[in-house]
Formats: structure tokens, sequence, C-alpha cells
């Protein structure tokens, strides 16, 4: 019995081990350094990547509302990785940091709500593991105290995702209502009846497309991203976006299987407008992390695409997708976490003449951005290909060419950081930055993962495979 | 008969010396250069007149018609199946003769040069350029195909191109080899079409066939008379677009704009080029498909004939009023092709109505022969003068005796004295004309006197006139010393000279006619003493205008002013040109088109760029940055999908 | 035995090396020994092909290699090479190193331009080469990104706006390609509701023709901004002109080629029936690009825009053949894409030179080079002969196989646009003769143009490599048609085929 | 009749409920936004135990749910009061309106 929970909730065990033990360092407070305290840390997330990797069995406990399987546990990984790399990256930012245990733990927590939410079988389970996840962000976004920006973002963080989640509850009490359950498995065919149960669904349906920053319910995005420290934006925008994405797909053809045409027309009208929309913003964007927002929010229009099609394909693909775009974004967010903690710059025009001093960091740069666009050899034209193929499937060909056409205007505004990187001149460019080694063998990891991903055919297949079952 | 690769040779050795000066020889062996040129041209001329007496002598004859034999031939480019571009030789009697004439005034052309162009900076380059020509204008005579002749066609202008614009750094020079390749090439847009238009009825590019098929009543034949545009049969057509393109080459009114300033050349290089052998192509083109024209489609054939007639004559006016040596040589030239266009055009397939044929290859001939010396002799006067100019030549008969004596054969031959060359030819073309068409014959008998009137006040002006008083700027003024030109540039005066006087004797209508067969020519003194008196008239009055210096010229200049004017300007036909280029076609066409694509298409290009970038500005106030906003646009958001998936959802 | 991906791995393992290398030298060497390699290995394929066809080797593609790589996609690694695509792959061999000789006295950062040529060079063997649909669009978008930075970089002029001008327009046109890709595939039929990218296997299934009407222009518009078709051609004055030369010699010499081979490989001979339907537009736009960007040439000032300009009118005869749909037109077309390829790049090589010396490439400004420079004028001049269309040289025999062939279509308005399509040839004469004259001839207009240096050996090498490949489609066209007619009758039955099957 | 039903919850909560929204959109004070978000929140309580109350007795979900919800906003409560008061150390106030530098 014991064993059996201990397996199938082993990721969520361990990371919680990791927690208290951080906790521990914290109150024991033996250990002064931050470098080890860090490496400390980074090496148990090592471990935490490695062992979920191992031991996994497919099944459920508490009647349901907790369950794995091998799409989870590789959701998790993705995740776990994820996490992993952030914190390399976050080396340079934090080791002259007061505070850092406290930004572990409260990032581990979110992980640890996220790991619950997406193996959630049971709308309760979900919401707590939804707020786990989003609360802490909130206090992470504020982790620079002093900064003016930090404390705005997270102010909007906390009272956005807030009223959010109160539309979602809401709609999770009318499912609630009109159903008399809240385990997916039983509620999914009672749906479908009435408009209070659609009413319901779109409360719902809003609660995750705000999460997902999918417009008109992405507004939050740009702005809380800017304001928060570069890790966390990161976080934000890789982490906590794919593990909603995780669990919205489950929603979507679990639970809410009986909305499929309705469903599949919502997506059809956010895909349009996130695309376009946020393919617009990132034209005139000048501060770098608030241009990764807007074409993570793009990004997302894609992702969704993918989604819409309602098949196998088009979910492997959106996983395929979730993967690349971690290493990609991760790389991209990398070099800037660096350039934003040795210069303090975060603004596009100052990476003119980039190239001249920090060729790595450039090229890593260079070729994350041109896997985000969608360019081969790079892994993003796979990840991309396969969305819209599958999105194509349905034969929706206008929908698709928007599309198609937003990933030109999408290269432009990636080619326009390139360009300030490779091209433009610069009287006094930035000088040679030396990151730590962390850092460099996580951008390491980053681009050979942006590079290798889309070859590595076998992945996808396995991907496939196991999301058909 | 000669062997295949033998015949080959003849081409191929020019070819051969193009090469080899021009890879190495500029290089490393410069001065050699001219003897190598000479010396190949000599073994082909040699061939050539091994080949040309095997033919008209030996193996030609079959039954008393001469046949087309063709030694060789490979398919250079297949289209179809049976449409494809052959290189072959094509031996006839024209072609024979063609290739003794280019042969022979090349040999000719080569060895003055020796002479004339000693010392000059790009001297191997000269010769490989010669070597080019000569190769080309060998190729255009044998070819087999009418697709081959283009390419040659192509080629003879680009040589020409070269050898026109040889002195580079001359701007005139620039502008005059420029103008020569663009006027020829938009004949040959002509030629082209013409050629799609009769390959793609007679199914093939093969002459023979074509010939054949286009001429019996063959469905090929029917074909092509049925299918008509613009009212007129593609035949009609076809063969107009061709010799538009033989017209450009000959320098046939109104395309003759390019032959005067083609002078701006090495005076060898117009002989040879200008006025032997590459301006006659046209005439020849015409001749190579005469049945064609004379059976099928007696229409172009006219025109043929209306153009060469027009061209003679105004050529003959302007070549009065010149007083640049060698433009007046030029409008010559163009007359006399003027000549053996409407030779032809009068002239009709088989016996006796082929006489005309006969005597346009026959002028054809001895204009070759003559003109080349008359070139080849302003040359010398020019080497010694320093200038083209008239004015700055006279009583130059003392100081360059030979000279003096071979120009005077040379322009007795053109004016059509006998017992010189250019009488025999002429007296025939003008008895062709006189048999078929009195109006045609009117103009050409007049055109006879005024060509010796024009020959004659060069001759004058060149050798009497006034003394010979060198002038200082040119030269550093040497005083006027016994001036004669070296041997290298003596003998071809004399040798041309010899061969104007004997060449009329030849009896050509033996080997030369529309049909091969055998074409008796009988001469009628009665007939020839009006042509002959006109020319004698026209000298007499050049000598009383030129002998001494007078007023008289310019008297009679104002007397008819305004077309004294007028051909003084070439009848302003340059600037027709100039205008049409330059003001329509620059400016109402190119200026237009550059400004539609970068303001226009490119235009349009980015404006999708501006209007995005608009757009984006637009709605950038949807980023408020106020959260409450953010959370009405949410709770906005939610209400319309309620709006649209419960009030609008069926 | 030939195996086709040796001619990717090749580039590859340059790129690779050259990115290890030390120093400038050494980059040079190590990319110019690739390119050479590369070469080698093309001829190679080049006789072999040639022999096993003269065997009598029937199947129409040669050296045929799949490995499934999505199988759950049904996309695969397929390659395999008939007569076009070998012409195609000995020009970019030829092309590509000629560029590096050219370019080798590149001293701004030599390591990524090198990299980055060799890149281009990867994407343009792999297009080549492949006969998968979805591998096809991956190499034509491989070849993009290179050429924004080339131009960015090592550019003159505007460069970032041509660099951006002629990214996004490129990867406009793939992205209407890729739209038409996907319809394509979706109406395929692979069986238990599978469908492919198989090149091959889609030519013989038939699509049906409201799907055809639908890809058709999309595919054709979207590889026609390639090859700068018209209205979409303004990429390439713009870009050509800001470009390194290497890179301009790369453009124009096989990236505009990308987009011809693919309007035939692809569009005509997967959908026949709307090629036939659209016919007349292609046509009607093909000309208008001939004569149009003839007359356009005529204004232009600046040597690199008047060989831009007469780029586009050159591959508006590529267009022009493909769309008279009769074999000999299409075999033209190929035949043109090869000249043309040789022969531009030889123009932008001597332009290039020029420009190293002169630093200006305003024709006003320039005169009388022959006197100090022969070597490079004459190139020039060459070059200029063959986009002239002199016979001897490339240029004739593709462009006269295309008005052969078109006026084997009889139709008042294709024999109207072929005359008109000949006539582009005398404006052609006018601006080369222009060009050619106001550069090489005429007084020297500025005193220290007396001082110049001939041509390296470099140079030099290149120059004539161009120049005898030229010469060796001039002088002897019958192998070239050799080696493409089989195929081009090949696609020509698909299409009359079905055709006929209407 | 005049015994208190479902349809009575429902309403009081949906009142609730858009008078937390209206709250929410329009006052100024941060903290007032947070009470509104409270009401909010309330009302889905009143409609989790009024569900559970009047249709599904036998099973308790609703409940639980409830009790999870104010625990959850009690924290998302306080950690949102600490982040206005840090907000104000750097704004020295809590305007929402203040909070705007970035935008666009």
């Amino acid at each position: 019995m014991g064993i059996e929970y201990l397996q199938i909730m082993k990721s969520e065990m361990i990371l919680t081990g990791i927690i208290f033990f951080l906790l521990f360092l914290k109150v024991w407070d033996g250990i002064k350094s931050n470098n080890s305290l860090l490496h400390i840390t980074n090496v148990l997330l090592f471990l935490n990547v490695v062992a979920g990797l191992f031991f996994n069995t497919n099944g459920e406990l508490f009647s349901g509302m907790f369950h794995t399987n091998n799409t989870l546990v590789l959701e998790k990984t993705i995740l776990n990785v994820g996490t992993f790399l952030i914190s390399m990256m976050a080396f340079d930012w934090l080791k002259d940091h007061k505070h850092l245990l406290e930004f572990y733990i409260l990032l581990l927590c979110t992980l640890l709500g996220m790991d619950f939410m997406i193996s959630s079988g049971n709308l309760l389970m979900f919401y707590l593991g939804l707020e786990l996840s989003s609360i802490p962000l909130a206090a992470l976004c504020n982790y620079d105290l002093h900064s003016i920006k930090s404390s705005e973002s997270a102010v909007k963080m906390i009272l956005s995702s807030a009223f959010a989640s109160c539309i979602l509850l809401f709609g999770i009490s009318m499912l609630y209502g009109t159903t008399g359950t809240l385990n997916f498995v039983e509620m999914a065919p009672l749906l479908g009846h009435g408009n209070l149960q659609t009413l319901a669904f779109i409360f719902v349906f809003a609660g995750f497309a705000f999460k997902l920053s999918s417009v008109p319910f992405h507004l939050w995005t740009a702005d809380v991203y800017e304001g928060a420290p570069v890790p966390v934006t990161a976080y934000l925008s890789v982490i906590s976006k794919a593990s909603i994405v995780f669990i919205f797909i489950t929603a979507l053809f679990q639970l809410f299987q009986n909305y499929g045409p309705m469903w599949y027309h919502m997506l059809y009208l956010s895909i349009l407008l996130t695309i376009t929309v946020g393919n617009l913003f990132a034209i005139r964007q000048d501060n770098i992390k608030r241009f990764l927002a807007f074409s993570s929010i793009a990004q997302v229009g894609y992702i969704l695409l993918g989604i819409s099609s309602g098949t196998i394909m088009g979910v492997s693909s959106a996983l395929f997708f979730l993967m690349v775009y971690t290493f990609s974004n991760l790389g991209a967010f990398g070099v800037i976490s660096l350039v934003a903690a040795k210069t303090g710059k975060d603004k596009i025009s100052d990476f003119k003449g980039f190239y001249t001093h920090n060729k790595f960091a450039s090229w890593v740069m260079a070729i994350c951005l041109f896997s985000l666009a969608g360019i081969p050899p790079t892994a993003g034209f796979f990840a991309k290909m396969f969305l819209v193929t599958a999105g194509a499937a349905k034969g929706n060909y206008w929908l698709i060419s928007i599309a198609v056409m937003n990933m030109v205007i999408s290269l432009f505004y990636y080619l326009k950081v390139v360009k300030a990187i490779f091209i433009d001149e610069n009287e006094r460019p930035i000088e040679k930055l030396h990151g730590s080694l962390s850092l460099k063998i996580a951008l390491t990891i980053c681009i050979f993962g942006a590079i290798t991903m889309g070859f590595a055919s076998g992945l996808f297949e396995y991907i496939n495979t196991i999301t058909g079952k | 008969m000669l062997s295949t690769s033998l015949i080959i040779l003849i081409p191929l050795l020019p070819l051969l010396t193009f090469v080899l000066i021009a890879l190495a020889g500029r290089k490393y062996f410069p001065s050699l250069c001219g003897i190598l040129g000479t010396l190949s041209l000599l073994t082909s001329f040699l061939l050539a007149a091994t080949v040309a007496y095997d033919y008209f002598f030996v193996v030609g004859k079959v039954g008393e018609v001469y046949q087309q034999i063709i030694p060789f031939k490979m398919t250079w480019l297949q289209f179809t199946p049976n449409v494809a571009i052959d290189m072959g030789i094509l031996l006839d009697p024209i072609s024979v003769m063609m290739l003794v004439v280019v042969t022979l005034i090349s040999l000719m052309v080569h060895f003055y040069s020796l002479g004339y162009m000693k010392g000059e900076e790009r001297y191997a380059t000269y010769y490989s350029f010669l070597g080019l020509f000569t190769f080309s204008m060998l190729g255009l005579v044998m070819s087999s195909n009418i697709f081959q002749i283009y390419i040659f066609w192509e080629l003879v202008g680009v040589s020409s191109y070269l050898l026109i614009g040889y002195y580079f750094d001359k701007p005139s020079a620039v502008a005059a080899s420029k103008k020569a390749f663009i006027v020829t090439r938009f004949a040959d847009l002509g030629f082209l079409v013409g050629i799609l238009v009769l390959s793609y009825y007679a199914g093939t590019l093969d002459f023979q066939t074509l010939i054949t098929r286009l001429t019996t009543p063959t469905d090929q034949l029917h074909s092509i008379m049925a299918a008509s545009f613009l009212g007129c049969s593609a035949l009609t057509w076809g063969l107009v677009l061709v010799f538009i393109g033989g017209a450009g080459k000959s320098a046939m009114f109104p395309l003759h704009i390019w032959l005067p300033d083609a002078m701006e050349g090495p005076t060898p290089v117009s002989a040879l080029i200008h006025a032997a052998t590459m301006v006659v192509a046209g005439v020849f083109l015409v001749a190579r498909l005469f049945p064609v024209y004379s059976i099928s489609c007696p229409t172009a054939l006219d025109i043929v004939m209306w153009v060469g007639a027009s061209s003679s004559f105004i050529a003959a006016i302007i070549a009065c009023t010149q007083t640049d040596i060698k433009r007046v040589l030029a409008y010559s030239t163009m007359s006399q092709i003027g000549y053996m266009m409407f030779a032809l055009g009068v002239s009709r397939y088989g016996g006796e109505n082929g006489l005309g044929y006969m005597a346009s290859m026959f002028h054809l001939f001895t204009h070759a022969m003559f003109k080349a010396l008359l070139f080849l002799g302003a040359g010398a006067v020019i080497h010694y003068v320093h200038s083209n100019e008239m004015k700055d030549m006279g009583g130059l008969r003392k100081l360059m005796p030979v000279t003096h004596l071979t120009f005077l054969i040379a322009c007795l031959a053109i004016a059509g004295i006998p017992p010189f060359a250019g009488f025999f030819s002429k007296e025939e073309i003008l008895q062709a004309a006189f048999n078929s068409n009195k109006a045609i014959f009117g103009i050409a008998i007049l055109t006879a006197a005024i060509t010796a009137f024009y020959m004659f006040r060069l001759y004058f002006n060149i050798f009497w006139n006034k003394e010979y008083h060198a002038h200082g700027d040119s030269h550093g003024g040497h005083d006027a010393h016994y001036g004669e030109a070296p041997f290298t540039m003596k003998f071809p005066l004399l040798f041309l000279a010899l061969l104007s006087i004997v060449a009329g004797f030849i009896p050509f209508g033996k080997f030369v006619t529309s049909d091969g067969k055998f074409l008796l020519t009988e001469f009628h003194p009665t007939f020839s003493i009006a042509p002959v008196l006109l020319a004698s008239l026209g000298i007499v009055i050049a000598w009383s205008f030129y002998k001494k210096e007078s007023a008289a010229p310019q008297k009679m200049a104002d007397g008819m002013s305004g077309l004294y004017r007028g051909a003084y300007h070439k009848f302003y036909i340059d600037e027709i040109y100039l205008f049409i280029t330059k003001k329509v076609v620059f400016n109402l066409i190119g200026r237009p088109a550059a400004w539609i694509d970068r303001n226009i298409v490119d235009g349009f290009m980015n404006l999708l760029a501006d209007v995005t970038g608009k757009i984006s500005f637009l709605i950038k106030g949807l980023q408020s940055g106020k959260v409450q906003n953010y959370a009405a646009y949410f709770f906005a958001g939610v209400l319309g999908f309620v709006l649209v998936f419960i009030y609008l959802w069926t | 035995m030939i195996n086709l991906s040796i001619l990717l791995i090749i580039p590859l393992v340059t790129a690779v090396l050259v990115m290890l290398c030390r120093n400038a030298a050494q980059v040079r060497m190590t990319a110019l020994l690739g390119s050479v390699v590369q070469l080698g290995y093309s001829s190679l394929i080049m006789f072999d092909y040639m022999s096993q066809r003269a065997a009598g080797n029937k199947s129409p593609m040669l050296y045929e290699a799949k490995v499934s790589w999505f199988s759950n996609l049904n996309i695969e690694y397929y390659v395999g090479v008939d007569g076009i695509s070998v012409a195609m792959i000995m020009l970019t061999a030829v092309v590509v190193m000629t560029g590096i000789l050219i370019s080798w006295s590149v001293e701004k950062m030599t390591k990524e331009f090198f990299f980055l040529i060799v890149l281009l060079s990867f994407g343009a063997y792999g297009f080549f080469i492949s006969l998968d649909l979805f591998t096809m669009f991956f190499f034509l978008e491989v070849a993009v990104i290179p050429k924004f930075l080339l131009i960015g970089i090592w550019g003159s002029g505007k460069k970032e706006y041509s660099a951006m001008k002629l990214a996004l327009m490129l990867m406009g046109g793939s992205a209407l390609v890729l739209i038409g890709l996907l319809c394509l595939y979706f109406n395929t039929d692979a069986g238990n509701g599978m469908h492919t990218f198989d090149l091959m296997k889609i030519s013989h299934m038939h699509i049906s023709i409201e799907a055809q009407r639908f890809i058709f222009p999309l595919m054709f518009v979207g590889f026609g901004v390639f090859t700068a078709i018209f209205p979409f051609h303004t990429w390439a004055p713009d870009g050509h002109s800001s470009a390194p030369t290497a890179a301009s010699m790369f453009l124009a010499g096989i990236s505009m080629k990308l987009g011809g081979y693919g309007c035939l490989r692809v569009a005509a001979f997967l959908m026949p029936e709307a090629a036939h339907e659209y016919s007349w537009i292609i046509i009607l736009v093909s000309t208008i690009a001939i004569i149009y960007g003839a007359f356009a040439t005529l204004m232009q000032t600046d040597l690199k825009y008047i060989n831009a300009y007469s780029s586009v009118s050159h591959c508006g005869f590529v267009i022009f053949g493909i769309g008279m749909l009769t074999k000999t037109a299409i075999t033209g077309a190929v035949m043109q894409m090869v000249s043309h390829g040789l022969m531009t790049a030889l123009f932008f090589a001597a332009i290039g030179m020029i420009y190293e010396r002169t630093h200006t490439r305003q024709v006003a400004q320039l005169g009388g080079l022959l006197k100090t420079i022969p070597f490079i004028i004459t190139v020039f001049v060459i070059a200029g002969l063959c986009s002239l269309g002199l016979p001897g040289l490339s240029g004739f025999a593709a462009e006269m196989t295309v008005f052969m062939g078109s006026w084997q279509n009889p139709d008042t308005f294709y024999r109207v646009s072929t005359v008109l399509a000949c006539a582009s040839i005398v404006v052609t004469a006018v601006y080369i003769l222009r060009a050619v004259g106001s550069t090489g001839m005429g007084p020297i207009k500025n005193a220290d143009y007396l001082t110049f240096k001939d041509a390296r050996w470099n140079e030099k090498l290149a120059s004539v490599t161009l120049i005898l490949c030229i010469l060796a489609i001039g002088m002897a066209p019958f192998w070239l048609t050799n080696l493409i007619s089989p195929d081009t009758q090949i696609i020509m039955d698909n299409i009359s085929r079905s055709v006929v099957g209407r | 009749m005049n015994d208190i039903g479902l349809l009575h919850f429902l309403f009081v909560s949906c009142a609730l409920f858009f008078i937390g929204v209206y709250g929410f959109l329009t006052r100024r004070n941060l903290i007032t936004m947070l009470m509104s978000v409270e009401l909010i929140l309330n009302s889905v309580n009143i409609n989790f135990v009024a569900f559970n109350k009047y249709l599904y007795v036998d099973k308790l979900d609703g409940l639980f749910f409830t009790i999870f919800i104010i625990t959850i906003a009690a924290a998302e409560a306080a950690v949102a009061i600490a982040i206005i008061i840090n907000l104000y150390r750097n704004h020295k106030t809590i305007d929402v309106e203040e909070a705007d530098s970035m935008k666009f």
C-alpha cells in the first residue's frame, strides 16, 4: 500500500522532500556561502530530474483524484528539466542575493502545485494545484523587493490571477451544481446539457485562457513578465505556461469532450486573436523581456492551433512543441538573465553590437530565436510544422493561412533582435560577460536541445504513441 | 573533291588564329600575330580557291546543273525530333563564290593591315578580332541551316562591334559600335521571328528541306499559305521578317544609319566588313532563300525591290554632300548594295527571268573587289594625311602615284565605265531592271549617273583640286614629301586594281544562276550606251566642279539649298531615330517602368510593412497598464464568449 | 556506387571544420577544399548519371534513397535525382566554388562568412536532391536565413533594409508554399487514412481539380517569389545590390533557381490541370516581367542594379518557358536556369572585382577601365555578351530553345507574347552595351584608376571556371539537352496525360 | 412557496458575484479590490453550499470545496497584502491607478 503511494506520487514526494530539506537548511543556517547553497540546490534539482525518469507506474489514488501515467511523467519531466535549467541560469543573479533559499522554496512550491494540478483527476485537486502554483509565483514576482517594477508586476499578477480564479471557481461551482460531482470521469458524460453548463464551461475556459494568456485574457502577461526578475519571467513563460497547457489538454479532451465542436470554435477565435495581437504587439517592443512576453503569447496561439485539431497528433505535437519551446525560450532567457545580472540592461537597443565581445552568447541567442521563429534547421521548425500540420487536418485553411502568414511577421521581430546583435554598429557595445559555469552548462544544454531535437524523430514518435493511449 | 576535313579547315583556321592570339599571342608574341593571321588566311584562301575550282569545274555540275553539296553536317541543338539546329557546310554556287570573295578580301586586308596597323597598341588584339570575323563570315556563307546562319549572323555582328570599337577610348567610336550592334540587333529580331514562323510551318530548319517544302505544293506550303495574321499569309510575314534582318545587316533604308558611323573603325576593317563582306550578308540571305521568295511569294520580293531601289537612290544623293571621304564611300556602299537588292527584287526564278539574280551576285562579286580597293586606297590617303576630311586633302596625285592610279581605276569601275568590272555587272542589273520594271530602271540609271558624279567628286577632291600643303596640327607638320605607302599596303591595292579590271570578263552566268543552270548573257552595245553616257556626264560635271578649286559647287549647293541641307544632314534620319530612342523609349517606357517599380510595386510591399506597424501602434492602447482595465477586458471577453456561444450558437 | 547523401555530408563537415579553424587562411582553405571536393563529387554524379542513362536506365529517378523520418506523418528523408536536378547540382557546385574563390579577401568575420556560405549551399543541395516535399521545404527554408546575415553583416549600402526585405519576402513566399504544401498533403491518400509527402507517389495520384485550383497558385507564386516573379521581384534589386559579391552570386545563381525548380518540379509536375488552366496568367505575368524588367534595367545607373533587374527579366524566361507547357519550352527553361546561374554569377563576380578596386558601382563614374584592368573588363564583357544572348555562349542556346518551344504553342496570344519576349533581347543589347561601353571603354574618368592591379589568381581562377562552363554549354548545348530532355519528357507526359484524361 | 429555496441562494450568490466584479473593476484602492475578490469567492462558497444542501445531500464535495476556498482565500489575501505593503513602500500609495508604469 505505502510503497504504491510512494511510487505513484513519486515526483511530488521528492519535491516535497527537497522543499523540506531547503527549509531545514534555512532554519539551520549552517551554510553561509551562497555558491555552495546554490550548488547543492542545483544538484538536488538535477537528481530530481533524473529520479523522475525511473520507477514510474501508471495508477490513480484517492478514488481518481490523483492519477499518473507515461504522458504525465513526460510532462513532469519537462517541467523538472525546465526548472533545473532556470535555477542553473539564476546562478549569476542569485549568488549575491540575501534570501535565495526562500526563492527556491517558493519556486519549488509552485512546481509541486503544478505537478498536482496536471495529474489531478478532480476539480478540487485541480483548483488546489492551480492556486498552489500561482500564489507563490506572485510572491516570486516581487522578489526584487526594492524594484518598483517588480512590486507593480506582483500586484498585477496577484490581483488579476485572483480575479481569474474567482471566475474559474464560479464556473466550477456551477458545474458542480449541475452535475453533482467534481470527478472528471464522472462529470464528463453528464455535460453538454443546458445553457447553465455552457455558461460554466465558458467561465472555466476563460480561467484557463487567462493562465495561458491567450487574447483577450492576456493583458497581465506583458507587464508581469517585464517587471519580474528574469528567472521568474522565464519560469512564468515556460514552466507555468507548459503546465497549464498540459492540464488544459486533459480538461478539453477528458472533461469537456461533449463540448468538442464548441471549444473548437472557441479555440478558433482565440487562435486568430492570440497570434495576430501577440505579433502586432511584439513588433513594437524595445524591452526584450516584454518582447519575449508577446512572442510567447503568439506561440501559445500556435499551441492552441495544434490542440484545436482535437486529435492525438495535435496533442503530441503540442507536447513536442512545448519541449522544444522550453529549450529555445530558456536559452534566450539565459542570455538575457546573464546580461541583466551583469549590466542591468534589458533593452533590445542595448544588444547592438553584442556579437563583438560575446560570440557564444550571441549564437545561443540567435539560434534560440530562430528556433522560436521556426527557422530550420532548428527544432522549432519541426515543432511548428507539426502543429500547423495537425491544425490543417481540420481543413480550415484560412486559419492556417493566417497562422502561417503571422510566422512571417514574427520572423520580422525575431530578426530585428538578431540584427541588433550581429549587424548594428555600436560604439560602446556590451563588453565581454563572464557567466558562471552553471550558466554556460545550461546554455549549452539549451542550444543542443534547440538544434538536435528536431532530428530526433524517435522522440516525437514516442510522444505520439504514449499520448495515443 | 577536297576532303571534308580540309573544307572545314577553311573557317576553322581563322578561328584557331583568333583563339591562339587571344589567349597567348597578345602576351607572348604580339609582333608576330600579324604574320600568323595573314599566313592562316592565306592557307584558307588557297583552300577556298581549290574548293571553288573543284566545285565549278570538277564535281559541282551534274547534267548542266550545279548541285547543292553538303560535305559535312552535325546536329548541334535538337528541339523536336525533326526540328534541330545543325552545324553544316552547304556548297552551292553562291556559297562557293562568297567563300572565295571573303577569304580573298580578308587576306588582302590582313596583308594591308601589316603596314597600316603597324605600331598600334592593340595590334595583336586587332588581328585576333579579324580572325574571329573571318571565321564567322565564312560560317555564315557556308551555313546549311537557317538557324546556323542566324548564329553566325550574330557572330559577325559582334565581331563588327568589337572592330568598330577598336579605338575604345574614343567616345565616338564606342557610340558608333554600340549603334551598329543595336540597330542590327533590332533587325535581327525580325530575322529571328521570321525563322520561328517559317520553321514552324515548314517543320524544319534545314535550308534544302525548307526550300523544297515551301516551293513545291506540299501540305506545309498550304498550311503556311492558309495561316494568316493581319491579312497577310504567314509565309509573307516570315519572308518579310527575314528580309528585315537582311536589310539591317545590309544597311538598307531605313536601317542604314549605323553604316556611316561604323566608319569610326580602322579603315581596313571598313574595307573588309563594311564594304565587301558583312554588309552583303543581307543580299546573300535573300539569295539563299531566293526560290521561296520568287516562287511562293512575289509580294515579299517586290518589297525587297522597292527597299533596294530607294536605298540606292537616297544613299547616292547623300553621298554627294558628305565631306568625310570614308562616309562618302559608306554611302556609296549602301547605294551599291541597294543595286544588288533590287536586282534580286526584279528577278524571278529560273532561266531568262533569273538574269537579275545572276547580275546581283555578279555585282556583289565585282563590288567587293573595287569597293575594298577604294577603302584601302582611302586608308592609304588617311594614313598619309591623318584626316578624313576632304578639305585637308587635294593634289595628292604626285605624292602617292600608286594610290592615285588604283583609286582612279576603282572609281572608273564603280562608275560603270567599260571595260572595268563594275560596267559589266551594272549593265546586266540595268538590263534586268529594264526587262521587268521601267520605274526601277529609271531610278537605277539615275543613280548610276549620280554615283559617277560623287565618286569623281571624291577622286578630284583627294588627288587634284588644290596643291597639297601639310597642315601643322597633324603629325608634327611634315612637309609635302613623297608619301607613298609601304609595300604591304601597296601590294593589295595593285592586286585589287588588277582584279577590278579583269573581274568583269568572267562569264558569270556560267557559274552562278538562280537555278544553277547555264544562263547565256548576250551583250547589247546599244543598251549600254545610255548608262555609260550618263556616267561620263557625271564625271565631267565632277571634273568641272572639283578639278580646280572653284566656287561653283558652293553656288550649286546654294542653288538647291533645301535639298542640299537635307542631304547634308542625311535627311535627318539619325535625328528621328534619336528622338524615338531617347525620348520615346527611354522617357516614355523606361523611366516610367523604373518609377513604377520603385514606387508602386515596391511601394506596395513597403506599404504592407507600414500598415502592420500602424495597426500595432493603433492598438497599443489595449495594453493600458491599468490592472482594472485588464480585468474589464477579461470580463468583456467572457461576456463576448457568452454572447457568441450561448445566444448565437446553434 | 553513388550516394546522394554525401552531397549533404560534405558541406556539413566543411561547416564544422570551418568553425574549428584557427585563422582566416585556414578557413578559406577549408571552405575552398570542401567546395572543390563537392564539385568533384557532383561531376562524378553527373558522369555516372549520363553513363547510366546511356546504358538505358529508364527509371525516372536515379540513386534513390529513402529513410522513414517521422513515420506518423509519413515524412521521409527521400532523395533521388534526374537530369534536371543533376544539372542544378552541377550549377550549385560551380557557383559555390567560384563564390568562395571570389570572396577570398573577406577580412571581416571570415569564419562566420564562409560558415554561412557553406550552410547556404547545404540548403541548396538538399533542395535539389530531395523528393519528399517536407524535406524539400525544410531545405528551402534553410537557404533563407544565411542570406539575411550575409547581406546584413557583409553587405554595403542600405543593407539592413535590403536584408530584412529579402528575408521577409522570401519567407512570405515559403509561407505560401507551406500552405499549398499542407493542402496538397491532406488531398493525398496513402491508404489507411494516412497522407504522403512523397513527390513521386503524388505524381501518380490524381489530385482533384478543385484542390489543384486552390493549391497551384499558392505553390507557383510561393516558389515564384524565390525566382523573382513579377510583381514579387522587388527583393531582388535591393538584395543583390546590397549583398557582398559572393552572396549576390548565390542569390542570383542559386537561390533564384530554387524557385524555378520548385515551380517546375512541384507546381507544374504535380498539378498539371491547374497548370493548364492558369497557363495564360503565367505567360502574361512572365511576359510583363521580361519586358518590364528589361526596360526598368535601361534606367539603372548602378551596375549591380542593372544586373539585378536583368536577372528579373531573364528569370522571366524561366517562368515563361514553364508556363508554355511544351517540352521544348520547359527544356529551354531549365537550360535558362543553368545558363543564367552561371552567367549572372560571372557578371556579379566581375562587378565585385570592379567595385573592389574602384569603390563605386555608378556607371557614370566609371570609364576606360579596359586600359587598366583588361582581364576583369574582358570577363565583364563576356558576361554581358552572354546575357544578351550571343551565340557560342550559354544564354543563346537557352533563350532560343525557349523561343522555339514557345512558338510551338499555336495560339495567337502565346505567339504575341513570344514575339514580345523575343523583343526583349534588343533591349537587353541596349543596356548591356551601355553598361559595358561606359564602364570599360571611353576615356579614363579618374586618374587613380591607372594604379589598379588586375585580377589576382583566385579571381582569375573563378572567372575562368565560370567562362569555361558558359562556353561548354554555349558551344555544345546538345549535351545539356540530352541530359535534361528525357526528364522534361516525363514531366510533359504527366501533364499531357492528365489533360487528355480530362 | 414562501420557504426559502435554492433559487434564493443562487440569486444572492449571483448578486454577490456581480457586486464583487463591479467593485473590483471600479474601486481604486487596492485593499478594497481585494475585498471585492473576497466577495466573489463568497458568492462561490454560497453556491457550493447551497447546491450541496439542496441537490446532493448525500455527498459533501461542495462543503469540502468551500472549506478549501476559504483557506486558500486567506492565503491569497496574506500574500496579496504583503505585496501591497511592499508596493506602498515603493510607490508611497496603494492607488491602483498609480501602478501603471509598465504599459503598451
